[in-house]
């Protein structure tokens, strides 16, 4: 028997594969057993109701996806009355994905989701922050450490910051989450692209703009995670275009101590399961007896990462 | 890639799930007419059981002429036959999507995801259905106008095409005892005006209780402008683009009018079946 | 007969297709008549002899490349000796690109180079300034703008500043880049980018990470090219995942006056010929008489890219 | 997509280029034994007319298997007969690439850009020539051993492999008139001692003016040593992963000493043919 447990802070997970917040819902308990999941990660809520972005919200570029989805949200009172008893039938460890425009209001959201049944919050800190010029709070070392202060005060559950790959600082903003009291970096959101219909010369888009998400993303979330795992001491989850028990291995290898996988589960609903009895075999197959013998053991010959950031610049 | 699976659900798990993702073994692919082709797949009896009228499945389109759909392309159940053990799809030729789909041939596998969606319902009182369709919407009322029989009912399809030879499933509605008017552009007959008065002779003859129709922003207008005048109800299937199809993604909502309040509907989900009085216009 | 050619600043392009930096060389020649293209833009040189990275220096990522090259460079004076009078004998403009690790290095080489036969500057201010801390000058706003001016005093020229899509102040980075004194702006360069070997556990590159470029980099490119159009006065060249004529139109749409074509060069030598004459055939089938008439004409409904940007962030 | 194009240089560039993007029509393509095929391709006269033994063509391995190998793939060409007009490769199951080529069946097309890189040269001198190969190194000097046998030269072919099986091209070799000498790591006679002994013999019999050999590390050390030890000259191509295969991106890079100097060389450009003796082993 291998063993596919693995640790995030204090939280102990069943094994290291977990749906990407927005691309999992109550919903697909309809196909296949929620239980086998590492944990469940909820889409993102904000305090309020809001109604989400202009159609179409979803296109196809070249094997991914871009999406605007917007944050559709029935407000925090809909959420802890109808979605966290859902998840409560399950032993399954509970993920809140939280996010607001303002410190004060993300913070506020923070302590009313801290309740009973939810183990960890993940602030989705790659949403933007309107008191500054609107770029997203993990764009920026500065912005990323004020605001996982406030969220660090606002709750004693675990807090996940989840990463935006759309900053020239990946290193320096998840050190900034370290000391804000992050507990983990989600690594990463997805990264703003855009699509244009040349027939009607329209943005494919309603909202001109979204983000790139499935293998596409891969390469650069796979490189974040790398650099937040050397830039800091928390467990690192990646997220980014996995699909398949290979992918998960390369981002455990690189550093990763769980994953989320999420476009994948809209190609096939079943994809987390198959992954991880693929990884299981893996293991099996490789004579290794847990996953977490895998975790961080990339063969880097201690390049100095700065030093390649330098020398990677074409 | 991932691999295909047949049965990704042990047995005790079909009893408990709504939705499958399978891989289907392809009995029969062939053009219906220029623009249309029939997809008949081998299904388990199980799945076949679990699927009604108005219901989708959400395919995973293959790789072809150098093409690699990516998200799944949702599509109606045209038919599904537990006996026979076979689920049909009727499909129009658009992009890369249904442009794989069509090259597909019989023993290949097709990975499917459903069935999906909530299901046309007939009501008790509603006696004398009058379903109202053009292109593709035929696909979707088909099995409709199959278990209206079942339960007895009397049907009028009105069959609208750009011309008679894209009229398809005429000869399906009529084995299944539906009184069926053909409108074509090209004939001239299928302007709004001619439908609205085709249907108030329906009214009038007492032969319409409840409407059932698809897609169209015009027949939809028409339909709620005369149930509105008459007080009869109707259901709508609607097509939205769609990512994840089972509820997760929001990317395919539509506007509903439910009293006074807008509301924003997940057409995968709360659908693709929606009243008719209650659907916005587009 | 369709008007096939554009204008980047003074320069006038026979056509709106020129290779990408570092994926282009002499040695095409051998394969169709380098006379087609709108430009030639060679491989970024240092002032100095320099190796070039650890190998393996590519490798495949999904239908998309990863690179760690490096710029192996053999001086400024081999250049000046060999490369420019090989480009001479077309009439084709050549732009020459350049960089350096402090403002004075690139400004000097800058000088050197603005000799007889060479049309214009691509300065690659994505490579890193070791006088702040190592990061690509393009990355914040500040360096773009300083290492601007001091190239600007250096040449009359024009000047073009290529762009990194490492950053998530593309537009900021581009009104910088413009107000420092760019003709133009290039956009972008690769991303910074990584992929294992799960079997050996080693980095895919001998770097570690590399630049991802290709068809997976496009909706990036393109989003930062729209952005840039619409933050600046001054023509985008836009590069990023360009492989066909429909490639080109939507950069065009997108608010880009020119293109260059980096790695499909790679998979199709004669790629851009291909692309040429297709792009020709578009614009006849379409009834336009020049390709101008696309550039910019994006339908976008006057959306505020501010705005948008925040609401895009999932 | 782009098209491929079977004739993208109009007749007066043939003349001018040296290299070509073209797609090839299969003539056949079957398995050698377990581990190496053999791809035969339709080429026009002129495409023939400017390849060299030495010389490697980039080839654009089609989708196969739900894999879209993204790179070109270098093969070196292993024959070309302008009478036949057939242009030759052999090559071994490696990974994605070469697993899509497997699937290339009769009449298929294939993207080839070639001939590329510098070919062997047999100098006035050479009139005993050693060919030293394993694996698919015999690719490569196959096409030399036609050019000498065409310049009337005297030849020993050193064919090494795993296993007798796996000797491929002996015939070929002796039907060109080489004194072939086969050894094996199943007969224990392929070991770098024995490889040594043998050479040793025929220098001593007058019959090495010069090497050639590919690939392997170890021959090359031990060529490298011999060649110093007698004064004599060889060649070697070499492999290296590549990007663009003309020259243009210089990720194909090997070490090389020209005198007291250590340069950095293109195998696609400056190679692959190297002078054995500057060739740093790795
Ligand atoms: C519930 C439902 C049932 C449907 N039933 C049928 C049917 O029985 N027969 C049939 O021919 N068509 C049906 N459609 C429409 C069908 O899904 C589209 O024609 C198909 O997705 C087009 O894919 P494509 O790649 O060929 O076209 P493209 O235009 O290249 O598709 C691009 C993208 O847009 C989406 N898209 C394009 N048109 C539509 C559309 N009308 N609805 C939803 N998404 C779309 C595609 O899924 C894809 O993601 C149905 C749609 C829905 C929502
Ligand atoms: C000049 C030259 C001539 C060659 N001639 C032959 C020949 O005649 N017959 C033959 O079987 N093989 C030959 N090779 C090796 C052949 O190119 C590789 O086996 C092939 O590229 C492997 O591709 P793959 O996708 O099957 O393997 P993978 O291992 O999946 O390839 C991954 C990547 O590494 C590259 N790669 C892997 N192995 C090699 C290698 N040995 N050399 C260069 N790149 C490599 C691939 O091109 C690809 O980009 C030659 C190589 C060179 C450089
Ligand atoms: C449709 C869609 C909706 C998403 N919504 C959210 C969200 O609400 N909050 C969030 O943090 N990330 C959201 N994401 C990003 C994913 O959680 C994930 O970070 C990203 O998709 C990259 O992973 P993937 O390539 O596996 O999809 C969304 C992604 C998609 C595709
Ligand atoms: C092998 C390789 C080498 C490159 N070298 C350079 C370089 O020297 N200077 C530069 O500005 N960009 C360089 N680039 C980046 C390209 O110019 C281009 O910006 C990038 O590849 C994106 O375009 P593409 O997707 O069309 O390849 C290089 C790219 C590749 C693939
Ligand atoms: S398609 Fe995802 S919610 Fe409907
Ligand atoms: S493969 Fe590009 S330089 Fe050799």
């Amino acid at each position: 028997m291998v063993d596919l447990s693995v640790a995030i802070g204090d939280l102990r997970l069943k094994n290291p594969i977990m749906p990407a917040s927005g691309t999992f819902s109550e919903e697909l308990a309809e196909v296949f057993d929620l239980e086998r999941l590492g944990a469940h990660v909820t889409k993102t809520i904000t305090r309020d109701w809001r109604d989400g972005n202009t159609l179409p919200r979803v296109c196809e570029v070249n094997g991914s996806m871009l999406n605007s989805i917007g944050i559709p949200s029935k407000g925090v009172g809909s959420f802890l009355e109808k979605v966290v008893p859902f998840y409560q039938r399950y032993a399954t460890p509970l993920v809140v994905s939280i996010s607001g425009n303002t410190e004060e209001e993300f913070a506020t959201l923070c302590r009313e989701v801290s309740v009973d049944g939810v183990d960890a919050i993940e602030v989705n800190i790659s949403c933007p922050n309107i008191e500054e010029d609107g770029k997203a709070f993990a764009i920026r070392p500065s912005s990323t450490h004020k605001v996982m202060r406030a969220l660090r005060a606002a709750t004693d559950l675990p807090l996940w910051a989840k990463l935006t790959p759309n900053t020239g600082e990946t290193s320096e903003v998840a050190s900034a989450a370290e000391e804000g009291g992050a507990d983990a970096l989600v690594v990463a959101n997805t990264i703003l692209s855009m699509a244009i219909d040349i027939q009607t010369r329209k943005p494919k888009l309603g909202n001109l703009m979204g983000g790139l998400s499935g293998p596409s993303l891969k390469p650069i979330a796979l490189r974040m995670a790398y650099q937040c795992a050397r830039a800091t001491k928390i467990p690192v989850i990646g997220c980014g275009g996995i699909a398949t028990a290979e992918d998960v291995i390369e981002y455990l290898i690189a550093g990763a101590s769980a994953v989320q996988v999420g476009t994948a589960t809209f190609i096939h609903p079943t994809a987390m399961v198959t992954i991880i009895d693929e990884l299981e075999a893996y293991l099996q197959a490789q004579g290794l007896s847990s996953v977490r013998d895998l975790i961080g053991t990339i063969v880097d010959d201690g390049q100095d990462e700065a030093v390649v950031f330098m020398e990677a610049a074409p | 890639m991932m691999d295909l699976k047949e049965t990704p659900a042990p047995a005790g798990e079909k009893d408990v799930f709504k939705s499958f993702e399978l891989a289907l073994a392809v009995k029969s692919n062939d053009p219906v007419n220029g623009e249309y082709h029939r997809l008949v797949l081998e299904a388990p009896e199980y799945l076949l059981a679990r699927c009604q009228a108005g219901q989708f499945f959400h395919l995973l389109c293959p790789t072809a002429n150098g093409e690699t759909p990516y998200l799944r392309r949702p599509m109606s159940i045209y038919g599904f036959y537990p006996q026979k053990g076979e689920l049909h799809f009727l499909y129009k030729l658009a992009g890369a999507g249904t442009r794989a789909l069509a090259s597909l041939t019989q023993g290949d596998r097709l990975n499917v995801l459903g069935p999906l969606g909530v299901p046309f319902t007939i009501e008790d009182g509603w006696q004398n259905l009058v379903l109202v369709a053009r292109g593709v919407g035929l696909a979707t009322l088909a099995p409709l106008a199959l278990e209206a029989r079942r339960l007895g009912r009397k049907m009028t399809a009105i069959c609208s095409a750009r011309h008679p030879d894209y009229l398809m499933s005429v000869d399906y509605f009529r084995e299944l005892g539906a009184d069926v008017i053909t409108l074509t552009d090209a004939e001239g007959t299928s302007g709004v005006d001619n439908l609205e008065r085709v249907i108030e002779e329906l009214i009038a003859g007492g032969r319409a209780d409840a409407f059932y129709t698809c897609g169209s922003n015009r027949i939809l207008k028409l339909l709620q402008t005369i149930g509105a005048r008459h007080g009869l109800p109707g259901q709508i299937a609607l097509e939205q683009q769609m990512a994840c199809g089972i509820g997760m993604c929001h990317c395919c909502v539509r506007t509903f009018q439910r009293g006074d309040k807008l509301l924003q509907l997940r057409v995968c989900r709360e659908g693709p079946v929606f009243d008719m009085m209650e659907a916005v216009a587009w």
